[in-house]
């Protein structure tokens, strides 16, 4: 397993979520919204970066597919706050040069007459950098 | 060349029952405080005279500490609410003579909380180190 | 002068390890008053003691210093040590350089700096030692026991089969606490009624047994061997002696819509009650917050209809003062509130339920006699799923829930579990868990017998959210295992809810003066060598109060602190702590400061003659120490103007020296 | 009263409805919102990690600009309230981020997280208060089955939120109550009705919001209110077919004050 410890501890870092408390009990996936979507889900998201797995991580889907709706921080009964880690994660991706998930050139094809202005500025906050 | 760092002297009251028990958990955990704190047992910490705070400053103390069981378990009901009530004269009246009111302290440990212990005279002996050599109250005929 | 011996413990390399020992005891050798000065490899071990002994002997020694571990540790046995070889036990002072030195300092030069300061203070200590002698106190021989669950019983029972008066204070109208409302017992399944009834049948049987239910204990005075206590007997508006339990005005009560605390409101009572048909003691109880003729003088139906006699509207509550020996905590647990836990939707249906709601709908006396069936309509449940650790185990800044493992529910789900699949084969069972802790006697054997042999299915993973919806409950899950969101309609959700100290624990710890910790259990003596004793001398104790616990291990317990009961109560006299305050009448001026600050009592005042030196006499006012109360705080020694008071064994000027020599 | 008043980017464009009845409901109610001048876009999501200041600065000046002034910040966006409740937050408990933004102020003066924060809901159950609402109703919602939807940015955090009780909330319910309208209370009504996951895959929000929807409707809703134009959006694009609107429209109807807001 790819172990990258410098990178684990800049994400507990700037998260501010201690991973070390997690017990394994998976509520945090249980209660996502938006686990179908996932690849890798919000307990893995804990575990791997506790173990320094964070690669995978980085290049998939499932970076973006976190709605931030913060029931797996209320929920999490050891206070772990998953999608604080989850976000650290993303923006370790997309801090990197040229690595924006968005760019405003993909919005003309998405958006309707009632889009409102929330979701433009929710996603590009989310999405890049 | 050896660099003689200046160490404080800090005498702790500890009562028997929280705070002695809370240090002894802090010995059984090997959590570190300075070597400058020495402790005296007392069986509540309202067994402190201030007569004792008075000729520990005299003979060169830095600073003294109080600890005790937290405010409603102590082992003797009521010993310190007195201890609070007693020493809150006691240190205000030291700040006017110049023993500043950092060098005294009270504070609650229980017997759980060697952690606490340990953290609190971590943090007293960092403040008494910060202001230095007590000189105001020392009797010097003391030192020989 | 004293001749004091110095004897510095190793401690195997606990402290030599650290500390120098032998700089210690060669610096100790040239303090005042010190003619022999050693150290060894265990002092407290027997070789060790004997060197004590045979020193002590040897070179004529008043007092001994040891240097080794706290004194909370071996104070007991150096003294013990200084007893046999002739001397005063309280002619020896402990330096403690394992604990706060040799274990909080890495340094060897800062360590033995320290150990010998220390040693010096000892040294300077016990150069002011005088022999003390311990006062003695009678023993009341009479336990009191808190709480009448199982726990609570079991140790009456013990106790009387001594031979001793035992008191059961209950606050509820009966005993039998949480056992009595379950159903079956794990591992055995043997049914909670047949083997606690019978037991709740001796207690009323047992004439050295009194018990008061209904009832709480107000105040507690006094100490070991001499509690004096006020128990509140609630006014039940039944005449308990001439009741006969026959249930007439229950039946009539026109007030029939009380939610049934007993069935945890799943059914009704009347306000005239019952709590179950085998309680103990068997007599009808008035709830005045529902009773039409309390509240507003209109309806005494329940009087006209008692053949007896023994409705008394007028009842007041009682108070009765008596005194114990020795007193034993037995008040227990209950499942903490679900309220701040509804991603399960306890608040928003009502067939979602906690583990002992479930045990009364399977009890054949609870209010679905029996049946398993949803609390919403009645309807037979097909696909339960339980969930574990529920406010179980939580980090504290979660802010809800509780830190600790509440023991008991992985086994009771499992029970529960089988027994359902055992009795409703057509119904599909869910156990979500996080771990299965099964460490105990043919435990782990019943959890696997569940799965295999019962088909209950265990899935490692958490339930994340509970959605009611028309007649469903829409249960939102992980499988860590699968690697999958699970999603279950199911018809009954059941929540094995954390478990907490009952909540009469903390205001009685306080007037028991008894320690607790952050969790309100009730803190041990010594977590291994002393489980059923609080340090608070003569109080014990019996059941989840200190911990949670199953019934085994309650019954063990609850047996274990009867045993130390029946030890202290067997005592004619108890010797007392002779480090207590003693008032200098010389120097007393009868100003009753002393007395207004002791927390006992101990202090009263004497007119006492005393010769001037002109030969004439004047009487003056002093102040005189109960020995056998003092519990020796030392609160009076400050507060007293004049100097008079000083307690023994930690004298003004013990302590004095004490500073001096830290402070040199 | 007169409160500070932080409207969002879309109250101005998508969302006017939010933006108009609240303002009409709260000169019934005795309260002025004062529109924070020059108030900038909060970002629609807080960024939680701890080195991300500059994307705070918005929510820091328009908590500063309230400060000032000494009056709480109102918000009725679901969105802006979150995101600068959850910077003040910040500015109250994290004194290294505090710094960092406070080097950045330095020309508008430091702010350290002195203003209170109201979500209007807030404003009309603590400030307000629900019983005096009761009072100035005029035209009574009597009869109408109406389901809150908290969605989850009111609601969480709660540990920062602290609006009301996270899983089972009530302060919608005892809205709608007030307004003479039944209370339909569905456990979806604090779930996530997907956000701005809409954009990139509109069809997980869709089922996210059908869910919730279905939820409702089961339990007998004949309409849902929302604080959050991002929520209205999502549950009105999954094919709701009950309405969902502001809750401030709803109580202008019921306080008598929508009508002449539309002529």
């Amino acid at each position: 397993m790819h172990n990258n410890k410098y990178l684990r501890d800049e994400i507990i870092r700037i998260s501010g979520a201690d991973v070390s408390k997690c017990m394994r009990c998976g509520k945090c996936s249980a209660t996502c919204p938006a686990y179908d979507e996932m690849e890798y889900h919000p307990h893995q998201f804990v575990n791997m970066v506790e173990c320094g797995d964070i690669e995978p991580l980085l290049n998939s889907e499932s970076l973006y597919k976190c709605l931030s709706c913060f029931a797996c921080i209320d929920r999490c009964p050891r206070g772990v706050q998953p999608a604080k880690v989850v976000e650290a994660v993303r923006l370790t991706a997309i801090r990197k040069q040229g690595a924006n998930h968005i760019t405003a050139d993909d919005i003309p094809a998405v958006v309707d007459a009632d889009t409102p202005q929330q979701l433009l500025v929710s996603a590009f906050r989310k999405y890049t950098k | 060349m050896q660099v003689n760092e200046y160490k404080p002297l800090i005498v702790a009251f500890c009562c028997n029952w929280c705070s002695y028990a809370g240090a002894d958990l802090a010995g059984n955990n090997r959590l570190a405080y300075p070597a400058d704190v020495k402790i005296i047992r007392v069986p509540c910490s309202c067994r402190v005279n201030p007569m004792f705070i008075l000729r520990a400053f005299q003979r060169g103390a830095d600073g003294v500490i109080i600890c005790g069981c937290h405010p409603g378990d102590c082992h003797y009901t009521s010993g310190n609410y007195y201890t609070r009530r007693r020493m809150a004269a006691l240190f205000s009246m030291l700040d006017y003579l110049g023993i500043e009111k950092e060098r005294t302290r009270v504070e609650w440990v229980s017997a759980a909380e060697g952690a606490k212990f340990a953290a609190t005279m971590n943090d007293f002996a960092k403040t008494v180190a910060s202001l230095g050599e007590n000189k105001r109250l020392e009797d010097l005929r003391c030192k020989k | 002068m004293q001749r004091v011996g110095v004897f510095v413990c190793w401690c195997g390399s606990n402290i030599a390890g650290t500390v120098d020992v032998e700089a210690v005891s060669e610096a100790l050798k040239s303090e005042p008053g010190v003619v022999f000065s050693t150290n060894y490899q265990y002092m407290c071990s027997q070789a060790g003691q004997d060197m004590i002994k045979d020193a002590v002997k040897e070179h004529n020694l008043t007092g001994i210093v040891v240097c080794s571990c706290s004194p909370r540790m071996h104070e007991a046995t150096f003294r013990k040590t200084a007893a046999a070889a002739g001397l005063n036990p309280y002619m020896v002072e402990i330096a403690n350089i394992r604990e706060q030195c040799s274990w909080v300092h890495k340094d060897v030069l800062t360590g033995t700096e320290k150990a010998i300061i220390l040693g010096k203070a000892a040294v300077a200590k016990v150069n002011l030692n005088t022999p003390l002698i311990p006062g003695e106190s009678p023993v009341t021989k009479r336990a009191l026991v808190i709480g009448g669950g199982i726990a609570g019983i079991q140790t009456a029972l013990d106790i009387a089969d001594a031979g001793f008066e035992v008191d059961i204070v209950e606050k509820k109208p009966t005993i039998g606490g949480k056992m009595a409302q379950l159903d079956k017992t794990f591992p055995t399944l043997d049914c909670a009624a047949c083997i606690l009834t019978p037991k709740m049948v001796d207690v009323a049987q047992n004439e050295k047994i009194r018990i008061f239910s209904y009832s709480e204990v107000t105040e507690v005075q006094g100490f070991v061997g001499n509690f004096d206590v006020t128990i509140k007997k609630n006014a039940r508006y039944v005449k308990e002696e001439i009741c006969t339990g026959c249930g007439a005005c229950v039946e009539k009560c026109p007030m029939k819509k009380i939610p049934n605390e007993f069935n945890l409101g799943m059914d009704n009572r009347s306000a005239i009650y019952i709590p179950f048909a085998q309680a103990v003691p068997k007599v009808a109880t008035i709830d005045p917050n529902a009773c039409n003729m309390l509240k507003n003088g209109k309806c005494g139906v329940c009087s006209k209809v008692c053949a007896a006699g023994a409705i008394d509207y007028t009842q007041k509550d009682e108070y009765i003062n008596e005194k114990y020996g020795a007193i034993v905590v037995a008040t227990g647990f209950n499942p903490i509130s679900m309220d701040k836990f509804d991603e399960f939707a306890y608040n928003q249906s009502k067939d979602v339920i906690t583990s002992l709601e479930f045990e009364r709908l399977t009890n054949a006396a609870g209010p679905s006699a029996g049946k398993l069936v949803r609390p919403s309509d009645g309807k037979h449940p097909h696909t339960i799923v339980f969930v574990q650790c529920v406010g179980s185990r939580c980090e504290s800044c979660a802010e809800k829930g509780k830190e600790y493992c509440s023991k008991i529910c992985c086994m009771y789900t499992a029970k529960h579990a089988m027994l359902t699949r055992d009795k409703y084969p057509d119904t599909e069972v869910y156990v979500f868990y996080i771990d299965v802790r099964t460490p105990g006697k043919n435990f782990d054997e019943f959890y696997r017998r569940a799965v295999e042999e019962y088909g209950v299915k265990y899935v490692k993973g958490m339930v994340g959210k509970v959605t009611p919806e028309g007649d469903k409950l829409k249960v939102q899950a992980s499988d860590l295992i699968a690697n999958k969101q699970l999603h279950i309609d199911a018809d009954l959700v059941v929540l094995a809810a954390a478990i907490e100290p009952d909540k009469s624990a903390r205001p009685l710890a306080t007037m028991l003066t008894a320690s607790m910790d952050t969790n309100d259990f009730f803190t041990e003596a010594h977590p291994k060598l002393r489980p059923v004793e609080s340090p608070t001398a003569g109080v014990f104790l019996s059941g989840a109060c200190q911990g949670p616990k199953d019934i085994p291990e309650t019954v063990s317990q609850a047996g274990a602190a009867a045993s130390k009961v029946i030890g202290l109560l067997a005592k004619d006299k108890l010797t007392g702590n002779p480090c207590v305050a003693n008032s200098n009448e010389l120097m007393c001026n009868g100003c009753s400061s002393c007395a207004n600050v002791c927390p006992y009592g101990a202090i009263s005042y004497e007119d006492k003659e005393f010769r001037m030196p002109d030969r004439t006499t004047k009487v003056r006012r002093v102040a005189v120490v109960n020995p056998a109360v003092c519990q020796g705080c030392g609160a009076c020694t400050v507060a007293c103007p004049s100097g008079a008071m000083d307690l023994k064994g930690f004298a003004n000027s013990q302590i004095m020296a004490e500073v001096d020599a830290i402070c040199k | 009263m007169k409160v500070s008043y932080f409207p969002g980017c879309t109250l101005k464009n998508k969302a006017k409805d939010l933006d108009m009845y609240a303002y009409k409901s709260a000169e019934v109610l005795g309260v002025t919102l004062e529109e924070i001048e020059n108030w900038q876009c909060c970002g629609g999501v807080f960024t939680t990690a701890n080195d991300e200041v500059a994307t705070k600065l918005s929510s820091i000046r328009a908590l500063k600009y309230a400060g000032d002034k000494e009056q709480p910040l109102v918000t009725v966006c679901s969105a802006c309230h979150n995101v600068i409740k959850q910077t003040n937050h910040a500015m109250q408990t994290n004194s290294a981020f505090a710094d960092k933004v406070n080097r950045y102020m330095a020309a508008d003066g430091s702010y350290k997280g002195e203003t209170e924060v109201y979500h209007y809901l807030e404003m009309l159950r603590d400030l307000v208060g629900f019983d005096v609402i009761k009072e100035k109703v005029v035209n009574t919602l009597k009869g109408k089955k109406i389901a809150a939807y908290y969605g989850c940015l009111l609601l969480r955090p709660n540990k920062v939120m602290r609006m009301d009780d996270p899983e089972n909330p009530t302060i919608m319910e005892d809205l709608i109550k007030s307004l003479g309208a039944d209370a339909v209370v569905y456990a979806k009504r604090n779930e996530c009705c997907g956000g701005y996951i809409s954009l990139e895959s509109p069809d997980a929000a869709k089922k996210n919001s059908i869910a919730i929807i279905e939820n409702a409707k089961v339990n007998g809703a004949q309409m849902i209110i929302t604080a959050c134009p991002l929520c209205k959006y999502n549950l009105e694009k999954c094919g709701a077919d009950i309405p969902v609107v502001y809750f401030t429209e709803l109580l202008a109807e019921a306080l008598g004050v929508k009508e002449d807001t539309n002529a």
